[in-house]
């Protein structure tokens, strides 16, 4: 019998420019109805959260079932407070970068939720090792928005001199390891970190970051691998949020299965939650946390989510997705529902919550004044090109000498 | 004949292709419904429907082991790799597989494919979005490296990429998709309308990969440069107001070693221009070449103008920059030897 | 609270030299156990696969259960001469390695089911990326040994011109893709050839293999993905033989979960199979095979087998393992089993496969000698160097004529 | 004070590095309980247990990346890379991330860490066995490179390696592990302990980074190589009978440049030999330098001996290897021209 011809499947995803956005597919299992395992629970036992979603608050806001975090409200006005200031944040230097102040910017709106709870759930000395996209991480911890700002604006008090592109903070003392512009590579330095901190009878742990997308690049699976066979102290992150700039989620392998069921293949617990409840992020983190500090190995979360806005501001999202898509998506905004929350629990009004956007504004425009002061981008103060030359190699060799004088800085 | 700048030239040069072979495929990261981050495979999904253009996954070793793959079957496949910065995943793909694939297998199995790949700086990409590894591939045995400076070339040397039976490195200067970059970024950007390369045949054509062009003529010295850097040295000589003549390499390996040693045993003097970082940078071989065949002809020694031994810098940009001016530099040190200024 | 100091965990495999080797804690199903699926079922139904152990010859050596092939006498005669003639095969250029006829030389003994009878199960114009291990492949398709031999001693009938290590072959012909010595990186490649075959409408399959501690590669990674994807027609093959070199399958992430398991995050069917059972490898196989044919997309098969000589001519393995590991090896000997069976049908004997051994020997003695006329390496009839030159590109450029010219040749 | 080959000096440096520093790590591919495939681990595992010195999954890039997240921590980790032709799926980490984490973070982080890998050819490896990428990772700012020669310079370079506050890529010509060939394949093997170099002492010694060896001093012409080609050079001056001044190089990057000007200045002839392929090869940025410093002094061309621009063959071992005729050739030529042969 002569063979059927094959064709090749490229995957599509299911709206695009003009066409309606139906989220109608997505198994949404209601808040409350996973259970939590105990933390020493076996990988295999664990298959199925792979392909559940962890979620806790319900449609009204309550916190429900076996994951509620039962935080003290305080933490939990922390977690608004971050969520909220990371968005004003995020608000303001999209601005400049449109003003022409810096050359790049790139929001996290929509994904606030995911950075800002883990943040806090992990501890001071435990390294994170971030994508381009957890600006939270920074923000829950209070760091400093001008230091933020200055790196940016790539001005005369950028700690990193000038020498990266905006938003690849870096901050050994925040715990916030240095972000690479390329994609994934730091996911198996977080292992090796954490490898590190074991092999010291350290407590410190390591968390990192990729996006569905990255989760094609090799350094993801070496990154699981080497954490599966070392057992590694270390969460490792998935911020699914639909789309790799103009690629869905599809490309990476999404289709096919969930991104936390990777975690199978390599004998490690894998879990979904629901990206865009603090809650829900926050008791997830706290299980794979409580299972590296005590010595029993890594996890890999998916954070299910979506990425709001453009991909930065060289992208224009309604050049490949539909308009409306973000507002569609069926799981919320990570602020409203934290407020809605706090709210529910008397604990919150509307009133304090505009206050507090009132206020984080300000004092995110009074970072911003600030951080101006220090110069920005090609206006204002501006650092020495001597900088260029400096911190290739711990000492200067001859030739980097040389050419640093041919320049004459 | 249209007005096209280098964008528009690639496009079409990918366009042309696909439409004469059916074997000719175009993927990567973003380049199928969106058309690729900087447009180059717009519209080209859309005309020919998504199995022949379409996105990878973001795993540049893959994008490259799958067109080996494909090219292996019998296909023509044309990767981009995003940013050339993003090249290195692929690494061994390229420098293990694609390059030895014909010599291991005595001729069995062949690569015919052609890697896309912008590069170089000028846009305030920082140290990921703005290198120039070419000399890299140029190391190694098997690979063919191309660099275009105009789109009229673009199109005619991707054309001619995607023709060839071995692999491609085909590198694109972003700096001057847009338009004939001279170095002087204070001063208002030219577009390719204005620029004789910018008018490109809408029709199949070749330029031949290993020949070198003579981009002005001159007696004084000879300019080995290529890409965005062409454009910079041809504004220094005119701003020096020396005879100098500038060699537009195009192809970096092979090299177009007749045009170098004919131009320099003229002229007896050579800068070699590049944006790279200088040391083991591919001025050194042009350097060592020089040397080697024009030894007798030299007056004075060559110099290099390249980028600076350091990764590429967010706020340094025109710093690190070999514009312009360090090219006069060079093009002065090279003559004042006879007391030329 | 102060945590308790973390510590870094190193596998370590069950024996070393002077232990005494221990397989009682491997869990080996009953053969026939495992149903057998229908082509079309789903990843996701699939799970068990990856942990069960499709075994078809039980002990005794009677084929039991679904996954029974019912194969014809004749094609499991063809497959035990095909093993039998690749162990010959083998045995001789082991030899002549020692003999210094050639630089290198590398065995598949106790492997020979998987090549041999993957071979049969697929179609000619399939194209077969395999690891170096699978000599068994170009054997049972009836490849000329005297080839074979020409490329091992890189001599003047060596059709790669004597640029190749002894056992890189390569056979367009044959379906038989050029072996790189890199691991892994042809995974990714098959995927793109299958994914061309799928463009074209055609109706060839493509199929790879990888070693245990290759899966451990970036391209491994990259081959899932791309399969996963695009559902390439491609059947993708790890032979966990336990060891890579000196390192045991924990070292690759086996010490927490088997390597079919993988499959399971990129939404591919993963199953295990008896290595050593050549008619549960066919089975396997064929099922794989008729899934990709149907663009069905592909499959992950991990054959549990053993390691049972050296890595190599360059290796030796009492130093790592205990000596009588390979003889406690509790799946046995792949070419015994399929004889106890043949025998057991009535369609085989001892004497038979005696005189068969006989003439095996004899066959590879004479395709030995025959090869040899034409030189081994260093010694004879030896090549030109002037073929160093040539296929770097399809035409010489200029510096690799004067290099050519340099040299004299 | 022992007699040792590299194998035991590299043991040796290890050994005392680990005995020193308890930051210090070794792994790699077979590294642990086997002692690695080359046998340069052996005992350390036995010695200082398995999380100091352990095996790898069999992944180049992970094995570097686990490296640069313990030396982000605070370890001095020492990664084998089994082959130097299996560095290639590392290379994103090593270019990308190894050498620009001080640079992007401003010193912030660090990745002190050496890459430890045999290289070169001489041991009918093939093309997967056999390379020489050195080059390539000169090209790269950030990092550093090194090779030894001898023993002796084996065990105080790499102990200057690992306490090296950068990223030291420490490539080892495995050819030269049990005794320094000199080209000579068909004269019988001399081993290490007939050479001066083969006294090794066994306690803790440096050789300072960026600092070359005159290992033959003369007036006529300056060799420049580094590796198995010092033997070979000194060979062939040896046999050519001329006074020429070998100038093992030991650290590719930071070269040392004044070792070279000196010397060329003194001779004005220079022949550059190593093994890798010639094209854009190390030797290219070699001879640069020298016509960039020394132009006035130069009274021939510069002369290269390589490996040839194609991947190291199998059966052309000796064809391929730029062996002591290739050099003395090259000596001849560069000396003719004053009519000594
Ligand atoms: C190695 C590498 N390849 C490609 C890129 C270009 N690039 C930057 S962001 C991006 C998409 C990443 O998507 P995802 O991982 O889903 O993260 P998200 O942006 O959605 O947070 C791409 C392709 C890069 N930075 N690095
Ligand atoms: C990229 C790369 N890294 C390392 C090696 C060296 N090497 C050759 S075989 C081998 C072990 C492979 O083990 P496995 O994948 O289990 O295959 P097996 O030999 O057991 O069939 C290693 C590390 C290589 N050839 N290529
Ligand atoms: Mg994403
Ligand atoms: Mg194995």
């Amino acid at each position: 019998m002569k063979a059927k011809p094959l064709s090749l499947h490229i995957p599509e995803p299911k709206a695009r420019p003009g066409d309606t956005p139906d989220f109608s597919d997505l198994e949404i299992p209601s808040a409350g109805t996973v259970s939590r395992p105990a933390v020493d629970t076996s990988a295999k036992a664990m298959h199925d959260y792979a392909y559940d979603l962890v979620r806790v608050l319900d449609d009204d806001g309550n916190a429900v079932g076996d994951w509620d975090p039962k935080l003290d409200p305080d933490i939990l006005r922390q977690g608004l407070r971050a969520m909220m200031l990371t968005r004003a944040y995020d608000d303001r230097m999209y601005r400049v970068q449109r003003q022409g102040k810096t050359s790049f910017y790139l929001k996290c709106t929509g994904e606030e939720a995911i950075a800002c709870s883990q943040a806090i759930a992990l501890q001071d000395r435990d390294m994170m090792f971030p994508s381009y996209r957890q600006q939270g991480l920074l923000i829950a911890r209070g760091w400093s928005l001008v230091d933020m700002m200055n790196q940016v604006y790539s001005n005369t008090k950028d700690r990193l001199k000038g020498r990266q592109l905006p938003i690849m903070y870096s901050s050994k003392e925040c715990g916030f390891f240095t972000i690479s512009g390329n994609l994934g590579t730091q996911f198996c330095q977080a292992v090796g970190w954490a490898m590190a901190s074991a092999y010291k009878g350290d407590t410190a742990i390591a968390a990192s970051w990729v996006g569905d997308g990255t989760t094609a690049e090799a350094d993801f699976h070496s990154g699981m691998t080497f954490a599966s066979v070392y057992q590694a102290p270390v969460i490792l992150n998935v911020v699914n949020n639909q789309w790799a700039i103009s690629s869905y989620q599809g490309f990476a392998g999404g289709e096919q299965t969930t991104f936390a069921s990777r975690a199978v293949g390599y004998g490690l617990p894998g879990l979904r939650v629901d990206g865009n409840d603090f809650l829900a992020v926050y008791a997830v983190t706290k299980w794979a946390e409580e299972r590296a500090r005590n010595n029993l190995g890594p996890t890999l979360i998916e954070h299910f989510t979506y990425r709001a806005d453009a991909h930065s501001t060289s992208d224009d999202p309604s050049a490949y997705r539909p308009k409306e898509e973000s507002e569609r998506w069926p799981l919320g905004d990570p602020i409203e529902r934290l407020k809605d929350h706090l709210i529910g629990l008397g604990q919150w009004s509307e009133e304090q919550h505009d206050e507090l956007a009132k206020e984080l504004k300000e004092q995110v425009k009074q970072a911003g004044k600030e951080a101006e002061a220090n110069g920005t981008l090609g206006q204002g103060p501006q650092l020495s090109a001597k900088y260029m030359f400096e911190d290739v190699y711990k000492e200067m060799p001859w030739h980097l000498r040389e050419q640093r004088q041919e320049l004459g800085v | 004949m249209s007005r096209m700048n280098m964008i528009q030239a690639i496009n079409s040069a990918l366009d042309t292709m696909m439409d004469r072979d059916p074997d000719v495929l175009v993927f990567g990261e973003d380049v199928g419904y969106f058309g690729g981050v900087f447009r180059c495979t717009a519209g080209l999904q859309e005309k020919y429907g998504p199995t022949r253009c379409f996105d990878t996954p973001i795993a540049e070793g893959g994008i490259v082991a799958t067109a080996i793959g494909m090219a292996a079957y019998g296909l023509r496949p044309v990767a981009e790799i995003q940013f050339a910065d993003y090249i290195y995943p692929a690494f061994d793909q390229i420098v293990s597989e694609a390059a030895r694939m014909r010599y291991r297998s005595s001729g069995e199995f062949t690569s015919p494919m052609v890697i896309r790949s912008p590069c170089g700086g000028g846009i305030f990409g920082g140290q990921t979005h703005s290198q120039s590894p070419e000399g890299l591939f140029t190391h190694v045995a098997g690979l063919k490296t191309v660099m275009p400076s105009n789109p009229y070339d673009a199109k005619g040397l991707l054309i001619a990429s995607i023709e060839d039976d071995d692999p491609v490195l085909f590198f694109e200067p972003k700096r001057i998709y847009n338009g004939p970059f001279d170095g002087h970024h204070d001063r208002p950007v030219q577009p390719w309308t204005k620029h004789a390369k910018g008018e490109v045949p809408d029709e199949y054509y070749r330029i031949e990969l290993g020949k070198a062009e003579v981009t002005r003529a001159g007696n004084d010295l000879t300019i080995l440069t290529y890409g965005t850097m062409v454009h910079v040295a041809e504004c220094a000589v005119e701003e020096t107001g020396v005879d100098a003549e500038v060699i537009d390499l195009r192809t970096l390996l092979p090299i177009d070693v007749e045009a170098i040693e004919n131009s320099v045993k003229k002229t007896g003097r050579c800068v070699i221009v590049h944006e790279a970082t200088k040391t083991s940078g591919f001025g050194a071989e042009l350097m060592a070449l020089v040397q080697e065949r024009c030894f007798y002809h030299l007056e004075a020694p060559i110099e290099r103008v390249t980028g600076w031994d350091t990764p590429y810098p967010h706020a340094f940009e025109w710093e690190y920059f070999p514009g312009p001016a360090r090219v006069q530099k060079a093009i002065r040190k090279v003559l004042e030897i006879e007391g030329v200024a």
